[in-house]
């Protein structure tokens, strides 16, 4: 169970790897990344988080994924800072015995990170910057999980 | 009256031109703070208009408009959230 | 979109970054990979296949999740052979614009997967060897694809 | 009669004895072919006593017992699957 916000990209494989390593009671793996997307001359862009509630975020939302599913394991990372078109921006991990405790886990985790992780992101093109807003069905896919 | 650090973030950032000042301030709720600062400075109340888009943190913590201020030390502004 | 059935291990850290290279309107990806977990006493696992079949099953599977889902790209990998306990055993990847598509498209993928390719699992421990029964519960769980 | 070649995976392999073999038949569909290779052999008997544990495959597609075996080339036997 680890959160972490930083500035550098990760390694997806890697973290899987080092997120199973020797745990043998692990049947499935679910990972969820994102990438920063260019729906048209996206030149690059800005994560901007608040330091110290952006951690304490993670941690309330991945302990309460803990309690939810029998995961072996999880992991959150974020990244902030400037990003180009394809970036890594962030990803998630669940390991668990059975598939689906793991794919039910890491969806709960992007819900809650999408609306409720201190992150916000400003897109800059040839039209200068602009902030990309909250949509409303990221607010509403919260509602599966009351 | 009491010292406040106040906080904002991404586009409230930009509006009131600081990410972090201290605020001495005699409101009691998050809303009496936001209508002190917007009674203060033309920024603050263009930053304020629209309430609804803001979303409010007291201690790191998410919360509304109506929470007390009694005992904390930061409040922060920002629109609603588009990590992940 | 690709399937590949092998004997060898796989990297899924580079297996996605290969399916998201210079892809710069993919912004969410999704992976499942399963382990061999040992619920006691495993030494290894055999998995047996059907050499021809598995991958016509693995593509037919994977045309019907493109066809049910906008993907950018997906990915199917399944070994055979003798595995030891925490060795991979496959992998599903899905890109997509958005993480619904992305998520929908690989549970479908895993559950498809799970009851419709030719592969057996038989365990092998202390007590010889035991072919893995499919369970109910994957069965059911095609239900909610109909 | 025709010549097809029937595979056979996990335990009915191991039930059977063969992973593939030739079989001459005259059978108009699986389950007839069932029914001939059971008669012919315990083995066979053995490996088909629980049909309901069996899943059939005719050229590379899932089938089910009364497929027919006109035009057939292959058919495969096998509990049902347990890949993922």
């Amino acid at each position: 169970m680890a959160v972490r916000v930083q500035r550098e990209d990760f390694d997806c494989g890697a973290e899987i790897a080092a997120l199973t390593a020797g745990r043998t009671e692990i049947g499935a793996v679910v990972t969820f990344s994102g990438l920063v997307r260019d729906s048209g001359g996206l030149a690059s862009l800005e994560l901007e988080h608040y330091p110290g509630m952006t951690e304490k975020a993670l941690a309330a939302i991945e302990a309460e994924a803990v309690s939810r599913w029998e995961l072996q394991a999880s992991l959150v990372i974020h990244r902030y800072g400037r990003l180009a078109p394809g970036d890594r921006i962030m990803m998630v991990a669940t390991a668990s015995r059975h598939r689906q405790a793991a794919f039910e886990a890491a969806e709960f985790l992007m819900d809650y990170l999408k609306s409720r992780a201190p992150f916000w992101k400003k897109e800059s093109g040839p039209d200068g910057g602009r902030w990309v807003d909250a949509t409303e069905s990221d607010e509403a896919a919260l509602a599966r999980w009351k | 009256m009491s010292e406040l650090r106040v906080r904002y973030f991404a586009w409230l950032r930009e509006r009131v031109g600081e990410s972090s000042e201290t605020v001495e301030t005699g409101a009691e709720t998050v809303r009496g703070l936001v209508d002190e600062l917007s009674a203060r400075e033309e920024r603050y109340a263009l930053a304020f208009a629209d309430l609804s888009a803001v979303r409010v943190a007291v201690d790191e913590e998410l919360a509304d408009l109506s929470a007390p201020l009694a005992g904390v030390r930061e409040v922060a502004f920002f629109p609603p959230m588009t990590g992940g």
